[in-house]
């Protein structure tokens, strides 16, 4: 692994960027909910799935991306999002129903589009796979060695989207990553409940393409097997399917009573939180000191409390302007 | 009826699987986090508990395979309820909805049944943008072999899903997020209604006269039979009497209930929360142009959601769902 | 016009989309079979040979793979145009479709575009069954986010699809088997017509009046154009004269030409080979009837399949299918 | 392999039946269809999927069934439906679009179905793995040993409701078999353009369950493979995978020019006729005459030949009929 402490501790900064985010965002999306929790109410109503806790994929994985890479995210966007480098702002304000956001407002939290960097996300589960693949088909016929992302959930590997778009970008040695997060869980149901076999890596037996498993939510092991499967389709030579373990640390989404889940089992997770244990080897391994680590983390938290502030003070869009961008002219 | 108990219509779809589960052993359920959870919208709740995972099956996000298996076990003779979430997701399965469970019957000359009971929860109003709000009943109806309910009172759920069970052939029973009566999500109160506990079926194809009327026909269905309810209150006290009829079920389609309401009123207003073209709107506008035309006053109006996606943005979305107020400033431009 | 040369539509529509592969490298094929085999209906005859495997791609018969990587495709700046094979098989890949290819444009506020063409094959009366003689055109319509493009001759075939690969938004085109002027499928006559070679497009949105007449107004499109003009002739051998019109698109839809023939006409009738209820014939009843109430001297008609799949055999398929006769009688019961 | 004469000597005829009945079916076809083709016209109109030449697969794998025992079928259908045992009269009316057909003409050649016999079958590709394993759910749930089996081709184990069936399947450890029919083909476009590995089978690994290629086209071989799969679902121990190469000889349907095959390929299939073979096979081992040979297939043109004769005869359905049967009461 050759990487700077630069580096290193960007991906520090955006590990802390990405928690602080989903954290505020957590604490933002309960205001007006109480005492009585109604999801339409409140700056950010809808539905919200946060991604504390998996910020291994999303950092390790985007860590090698160029802006030109596209990446494909999931109804549980917002650490891919950050890790592609969108602008916090819009990201923020888009979340928050804003006419500065992303998407004017009339995209929220699951359907986030920066044609500037490439990513956008779906709300169905397995939407993701397709559309990776046509980018890197594109990428390939314009004769570029930029690759596509798809993430996913381990729920949406259960998918036929999945098998058709793992067997397309197969055959036609396409520039793609499928990355799998698997963080136990589809809503309520456990991973034992809807797949067959418990690594979803083997799956790649299937299409003739390398199959990997992290088995560990670290941000470099993940860096280190996504560099591979990058390297090998910037090469040509096609896609990989990577499944990394990851932990969520919220419920499906916020207001989740989360009843199917064992009661201990979050705060064993909580316990190894991959951004402490991250920072704890580099001050180990001498790279950084505990104030390099605080700096970042401050600086993370900065940038997350300024994208909240433009969120907040941003106008609502024009309600008349829901008739508009249905086409483009 | 006053002295019956009140239920959700969450309450009353649960109370009336968990009935017919008990009366018939080839009832069961299958579906996303319908087990332990109860369903995201709790039309399951208590049934996992009752009955265990044998008979409410939690199944992996694979809607293809199991919808496809609730045709191929109905087949058999058992008699599958399937939960797809969202209506919105039918595009991951629609192919084993509408070619094989809606033709198979047909295909077969009337020798094989599909009892499957479909059910999907559909809507807006709450935010969840464009992958989330959707009504689409509309599109279920158009494609022929399934029959299409859509509640909108905990008395009407319960016994529309009695009958919806006991039926031989697919019904996809379509429930409004807003009307379950749901802890976390606001509803409309008027859909929590006395229900009996004993069993009891409605038949399809009646529809319901929610509130008689003289001035104008308002044709409806699921949330906005409410909202058409809360208008023709206001416009009440105008003097206005709106006559608010709950289709209830798109397929079999009430058209006399429709069109003698018409013929009795001479104006009609068609209110819906799907998208606006090629849709319910235009279908019932057109039975009333071909049954009625000679009745009519006014020249027929729509509500409907104006052909764009559902928009995240609260007062985008607000904008684009048809509210009370629009509608009874709809008909005040009918009356003059 | 006598000079031109005549093309069939499946031609036209082939000469288009090469004349376009021509101009702009950025367009590409996708589809089953539509390399060597030239697709199943010839939309794609003779390009491979000119372009290659790599600009036109048979895919796996994995429609929402493929069909999702044009839109994946179209976001980085590509121009696909993707085949589904019949519109029979929407179902296995309806996701891709509407709920992405349709929604993201919105959801991204306008700031994302996907030129995608998404051909497929329509129509029955070759007894082909329940799943490959469907149109499903109100369906597509119904939901926002897709242009609908259904010619009925190969004049409009070629200017429709030139304007389809120019438009930077998702076009979904579709073309009746019985129109493509296959060897080896009946094809109605007049849908061979002189054809420019020079490249040309047709303006979406516009009805053409494929026949000027006073008496009634039928509106349609596709197969069912060249029905009503049949029927049309008959009539006129009656001293019925009808207007035909040919929508041509659906989204967008030319409200102002047919709200303008029932103006002049008082009558409207609307014929359509997709299911009867909840689709076209009613989205075209319910604007005359919003729009011109006041101008109707007959109560409007309309004539689809009347709510069955499409059976096999036959008499059946003969049965459903709204035919010239049927229409010249349908019209002659108006004019009492 | 433990069959007695007899059983061989009816797989045998039931080969012929099918090879007649797809040769008539041929000929039928092109009655009022020459000197113009007209897909449209005549006795059976239509598109028509003939499976001549693929006879081992559907009368391997039957042998094994039950009536009890559920069979889905594909778009090219005949095969399956007449090795499961549904009457030739009833089939080849419906075919003819006649009253007394299966589904008194409304179905059509591509959609058989007889309650009686627990088959049916679809013209989408890749429609038959969901439904098979409902049946077998169902048989599961009824404390049944019965098994489905979901025929399917090659083509159509690159649609997505091949894995999220399979997947199921193995999960819930379903009594279901899915044998692909590998022709090599799907329309114009081969194995080798379609899919990223030369074996299906070798995608059971995907789910954990037992995943055969038989690479002959041969009806014992079929027999075998299908034999362990079928005491296997019995048994309760779950679903397997086979893959049987075989053989198209005719066009993918009637009217197909096959520019697309090389002209050398038909022959050289036809010339490793499975039925022949298994004929001069039974001969060579003792174990039938050329009398007893000779009598089966003179039996299968005889049934072939009434089951024509009934169809023709047949009157069709009144076309106001069309209306009935959406709905059953
Ligand atoms: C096609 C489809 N089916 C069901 C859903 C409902 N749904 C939303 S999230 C979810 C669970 C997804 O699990 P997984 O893929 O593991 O992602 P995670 O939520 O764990 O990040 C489900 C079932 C959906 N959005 N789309
Ligand atoms: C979902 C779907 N896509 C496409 C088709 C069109 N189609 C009919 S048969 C066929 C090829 C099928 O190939 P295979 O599965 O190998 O079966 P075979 O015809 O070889 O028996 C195709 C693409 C279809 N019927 N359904
Ligand atoms: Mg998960
Ligand atoms: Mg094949």
């Amino acid at each position: 692994m050759n990487l700077t402490k630069e580096q290193l501790l960007a991906m520090y900064r955006q590990m802390w960027t990405i928690r602080h985010f989903e954290d505020d965002m957590a604490a933002a999306y309960m205001e007006g909910k109480t005492p009585a929790f109604d999801i339409g109410s409140g700056p950010v109503p809808g539905e919200m799935h946060l991604a504390a806790g998996q910020e291994p994929v999303a950092v390790g994985a985007c860590m090698h991306l160029r802006k030109e890479d596209t990446v494909v995210g999931t109804h549980r966007p917002h650490h891919f999002a950050i890790a592609k480098g969108i602008a916090l702002n819009k990201l923020t304000a888009e979340i928050f129903g804003k006419a500065t956001g992303l998407g004017k407002g009339k995209g929220g939290h699951m359907h986030l589009f920066d044609v500037e960097h490439k990513f956008s996300c779906s709300g169905i589960i397995g939407a993701s796979f397709p559309p990776a693949c046509g980018a890197a088909l594109a990428a390939k016929k314009m004769g570029k060695d930029w690759v596509a992302v798809a993430f996913a959930g381990e729920g949406a590997a259960n998918q036929g989207a999945f098998h058709e778009a793992l067997n397309l970008a197969a055959l036609w040695k396409l520039p793609v990553i499928f990355i799998i997060e698997d963080n136990a869980w589809a809503i309520s149901v456990s991973k034992r409940q809807s797949t067959a076999i418990p690594d979803n890596s083997q799956r790649a037996a299937g299409y003739g393409i390398p199959g990997v498993r992290v088995d560990e939510n670290d941000v470099l092991a993940v860096y280190e097997v996504v560099g591979e499967a990058v390297q090998r389709a910037r090469r040509g030579e096609g896609p990989s399917l990577i499944e990394v373990k990851t932990d969520r640390f919220y419920g499906h989404f916020q207001g989740d009573p989360e009843l199917y889940r064992p009661k201990d089992e979050v705060p064993t997770l909580r316990a190894n939180d991959p951004i402490l244990r991250f920072g704890k080897q580099l001050l180990e391994q001498g790279i950084a000191t505990q104030a390099d680590l605080d700096a970042a983390r401050d600086a993370a938290k900065a940038d997350v409390n300024a994208a909240f502030a433009f969120a907040r003070q941003s106008p609502y869009p024009a309600p008349e302007s829901a008739l508009e961008d249905v086409f483009v002219s | 009826m006053t002295n019956e108990r009140e239920l959700t219509m969450a309450k009353a779809i649960a109370e009336a699987i968990d009935q017919e589960m008990e009366r018939d052993e080839r009832v069961f359920v299958m579906g996303e986090d319908v087990g332990i959870y109860g369903g995201i919208f709790g039309a399951t709740q208590g049934l996992y508990e009752k009955y265990g995972a044998e008979r409410v099956m939690d199944t992996p996000i694979s809607e293809t395979a199991f919808i496809g298996a609730a045709t191929g076990a109905a087949a058999e003779g058992m008699r599958p309820i399937v939960e797809l979430m969202f209506v919105d997701f039918f595009g991951v399965c629609m192919d084993q909805i509408y070619n094989h469970l809606a033709k198979n019957t047909y295909m077969s000359g009337g020798h094989a049944r599909y009892p499957v009971v479909l059910t999907t929860a559909i809507g807006g109003g709450y935010n969840d943008a464009a992958q989330h709000s959707q009504c689409l009943y509309g599109l279920f109806a158009h494609v022929p072999g399934l029959k299409i309910v859509v509640p909108s009172t905990a008395y009407d759920a319960k016994g529309l899903m009695i009958s919806a069970i006991r039926d031989d052939n697919p019904v996809m029973y379509f429930f409004h997020k807003g009307l379950m009566g749901l802890g976390w999500m606001k509803y409309h109160p008027r859909s929590v209604t006395p229900t009996p506990e004993a069993p009891y079926t409605i038949p399809f194809g009646k529809a319901d006269v929610k509130r008689a009327g003289r001035d104008v026909t308002i044709v409806s269905l699921a949330m906005m039979v409410h909202r058409s309810l809360d208008a023709a209150e206001e416009l009440a006290k105008e003097g206005i009497e709106a006559e608010v009829i709950d289709l209830r079920t798109l397929v079999p389609l009430d058209r006399e209930t429709v069109v003698n309401s018409v013929k009795k009123t001479h104006r009609l207003l068609v209110v819906d929360e799907d998208y606006h073209s090629f849709g319910m709107t235009g279908e019932i506008a057109a039975i009333v142009a071909e049954e009625a035309l000679d009745y009519l006053d006014a020249p027929i109006r729509r509500l409907a959601v104006p052909d764009t996606p559902i928009p995240y943005s609260r007062p985008l979305e607000q904008f684009v769902l048809p509210g009370a107020e629009r509608i009874a400033e709809t008909v005040r431009t009918m009356m003059g």
